[in-house]
């Protein structure tokens, strides 16, 4: 350990605010877009199972009353 | 052309093999990041010259190595993705673009902060920290292209043009800039030189690097897996991945 | 076998699969009357015939040979008119039927244009900035193109857009004559066809969610 | 076949003298900028002289931005552009035969200017000769590289920043290499170096940018 006590190191020989600094911002940044890609992989889940419940209530509709389904597809 | 890879099997494998690599690059990614910083923050020695400040070097020089092969590696995809037509390379490209950008905003922040205590300013036009701020503007111009196009395929082309175009720029832009540099710099700041490096002080570089690259492999598995889904949300394989890993609460 | 043939083409738009597996060919001496709702990929289909975009999957043949190493031959003896006209605003409707014929190989006679644009009613129109005609007039100049470029295969889309009912009558008259003449049309129209554009084939394209 | 390409070339020049105005506005653009520094940093002949060549290579820069969307956007939105591709022609040949025109008709207009803001920013005859070699070299550079972007964002509807966005790092060793031509002109040292380096750059450019805008087009008629 390149340093006598905890305090030294945290002083980091003066330099504390610069390295404290700069490996802070590299951790936040790298924690950021982690946090970010997971949160758009639940939200991706979330819109592709919202979006295929859609489909399965447009499909249940159309078989529901098949004989406008034509004007109602164009519609669509 | 390879046009026998059917574009609808190959997502749904190509999010299987994200799956199955994502571990084994996130967890040593982040165990060689910490064994890196921790080594180089307390064990490594001092420099004679520049004191504890030096230990920066265990994160700037990764990041700063690994943004510039991060964008290489986007521009290959790139080049794959339009000579073979293959989907999947540009959502690769794609996915590699955001962490490439953070990479090297970290390559910046941790230069300046270096260099305040070496030439008493927050920022200064430096050869490298240039080359770097140029770099991130290649990075955004290619992630603003990508996000200006509707049609994600066509995005993809078109980002993947640009990052082609970037690419052939990188080494000119940076050599460019060196030059610039000599030209202005003169001989008031003293060329700011990485110091010669002992072999107890390399192993902790080492070991930081490996373990951003794997890191940076990680993040681009996991975006990769994002854009399959963006684009491949009306599947049935998509559904059920939902489904099972939503727990399987009803439909909405 | 002869003309233009397309086996299962696919067609991803905006991650929305248009048509999948389509297969269908395009014979000198046919007409084939593409029909579909709104957002089917008619246009895309077109588009992918005449080589301006490119399937997802599938291939397209002439004459039997693959259609991409014969890309010039076909080029020749195609006209497409699309939903924009292709007329510079700027220039005069002689200006541009020149510049286009140079492009495209077929020979500019002055006097057989005056005679074409007459026949569409378009005289003393020739020499005004296209700009300045009507949404119709401008529909006319383009379609002028189909009498002034001997061509087998024509891809039309909606080419009956802003035309009024002579004008329909016309296109469809001419349509009809160069079908008889072993020439290929294929067309999409938003008001059915009628029977002046002679014996017609249906390709339909469902709307598919 | 060349007869097909001067058929272009003669047509987009007279489009662009029929638009004269239109062609004018960004020259305008880069007086008004010019005349900006004198006005924002002080009429300090030595200043200007100082700054000078810094202050025309970013205007020219900024100007070519302004004018570079015009190469492909009418002929785009008025579907020429898809007649000119089924022409048989190759659209290589074609996006340079556009080029050629556009660089023309922006380049000449600043040429017969440029003795005036070598007089506004008090050059020297030294730096102006400078000035004006690596316009000639620079600018057609400009016009290819940036006609790869305008051919992928003309489909857009407000592609206008994202194509400075773009372009503006690409820009950057040019700006580099012209401006330190002009100061080693300044300072009566050669600058063959600068000049060299900016003609590789423009070889390579001619030599690779018509392929790379033609698959950008293809890419925006998809």
């Amino acid at each position: 350990m390149q340093f006598d006590n905890l305090a030294d190191f945290f002083a980091m020989g003066g330099y504390a605010l610069y390295v404290w600094l700069s490996f802070g911002v590299s951790l936040l940044a790298l924690l950021w877009i982690v946090l970010d890609s997971a949160a758009t992989h639940k939200k991706l889940l979330k819109t592709a199972q919202s979006e295929q419940a859609r489909q399965a209530r447009i499909d249940a509709a159309r078989k529901a009353k098949p004989i406008n389904s034509e004007s109602e597809q164009a519609g669509s | 052309m390879w046009k026998w890879l059917h574009p609808y099997a190959k997502p749904e494998r190509a999010y299987q093999l994200c799956v199955t690599l994502q571990p084994y690059f996130l967890w040593p990614g982040i165990l060689c990041l910490v064994i890196g910083s921790i080594w180089g923050l307390a064990f490594a020695p001092q420099d004679y010259q520049q004191g504890d400040s030096f230990r920066i070097i265990y994160i700037h020089v990764p990041s700063a190595i690994l943004s510039m092969s991060t964008y290489t590696a986007m521009a290959v995809a790139a080049l794959v993705g339009i000579v073979w037509q293959w989907r999947t390379a540009f959502m690769a490209m794609i996915a590699m673009a955001p962490i490439g950008a953070v990479v090297t905003f970290i390559a910046l922040f941790t230069g300046a902060a270096w260099g305040k205590p070496m030439w008493g300013a927050w920022w200064v036009w430096d050869a490298r920290l240039t080359s770097e701020l140029i770099l991130l503007f290649l990075y955004l111009g290619v992630i603003a292209l990508y996000g200006a196009f509707e049609d994600k395929q066509q995005a993809g082309k078109a980002a993947g043009v640009m990052a082609l175009v970037g690419v052939v720029n990188v080494p000119i832009i940076h050599y460019s800039v060196e030059w610039w540099n000599t030209l202005h710099q003169g001989a008031t700041i003293s060329k700011f030189d990485k110091p010669s490096i002992a072999p107890e002080m390399l192993w902790p570089l080492l070991i930081a690097l490996l373990g951003l690259a794997l890191f940076i492999a990680a993040v681009t598995v996991m975006r990769m897996k994002n854009e399959i889904i963006r684009r491949e949300y009306h599947r049935p394989w998509v559904k059920a991945l939902a489904a099972q890993a939503l727990g399987d609460n009803h439909a909405v | 076998m002869a003309g233009l043939a397309a086996d299962n083409l696919t067609c991803i738009k905006r991650d929305r699969v248009l048509f999948t597996d389509l297969s269908f060919a395009l014979l000198p001496g046919r007409l084939i009357y593409l029909r579909g709702p709104n957002g089917a990929g008619k246009t895309s289909l077109l588009r992918i015939l005449t080589g301006l975009s490119a399937p997802d999957a599938g291939e397209l043949s002439l004459d039997g040979q693959p259609l991409e190493r014969q890309r010039d031959t076909f080029n020749q003896q195609l006209i497409y008119v699309g939903h924009k006209a292709g007329l510079n605003g700027a220039l005069t409707a002689m200006e541009n039927l020149r510049f286009w014929c140079a492009q495209h190989g077929a020979e500019f006679v002055p006097a057989d244009t005056y005679r074409v644009l007459a026949l569409l009613g378009l005289v003393g129109l020739e020499e005004v900035p296209v700009r300045m005609l009507s949404a119709g007039q401008q529909r006319r100049v383009a379609l002028s193109r189909l009498w002034l470029k001997k061509a087998t295969y024509w891809i039309l889309d909606e080419p009956f857009t802003a035309l009024d009912t002579d004008g329909i009558a016309l296109l469809e008259k001419h349509m009809r004559q160069h079908v008889a003449q072993n020439g290929a049309i294929i067309t999409t129209s938003h008001q059915p066809l009628s029977d002046l554009a002679g014996p017609m084939e249906e390709l339909v394209l469902e709307y598919r969610l | 076949m060349n007869g097909l390409y001067q058929g272009i070339f003669k047509r987009d020049i007279a489009l662009a003298f029929r638009q004269r105005s239109e062609l004018a506005q960004p020259l305008m653009f880069l007086l008004m900028v010019i005349t900006l520094f004198p006005l924002g940093i002080g009429p300090g002949p030595m200043t200007l002289q100082k700054i000078g060549p810094g202050v025309i290579w970013i205007a020219a820069i900024l100007s070519s931005l302004l004018a570079m969307e015009r190469i492909f956007r009418d002929d785009f939105w008025d579907g020429s552009l898809e007649q000119y591709m089924l022409s048989g022609l190759p659209v290589s040949a074609i996006a340079g035969v556009k080029v050629l025109v556009h660089w023309l008709v922006s380049f000449l207009p600043l040429a017969l200017f440029s003795p005036l803001l070598a007089l506004f920013l008090n050059l020297t005859v030294d730096m102006y000769v400078a000035l004006m070699l690596t316009l000639v070299l620079g600018t057609p550079l400009l016009s290819l590289v940036g006609a790869i972007a305008v051919g992928l964002t003309v489909g857009l509807q407000r592609g206008g920043v994202l194509l400075a966005l773009l372009l503006i790092p690409v820009f950057i060793p040019l700006l580099i290499f012209a401006t330190s031509a002009v100061d080693s002109a300044a300072l009566q040292l050669p600058y063959r170096a600068q000049l060299a380096i900016i003609g590789a750059m423009l070889l390579l450019a001619m030599a690779a940018a018509p392929f790379a805008i033609a698959y950008a087009l293809k890419v925006s008629q998809n």
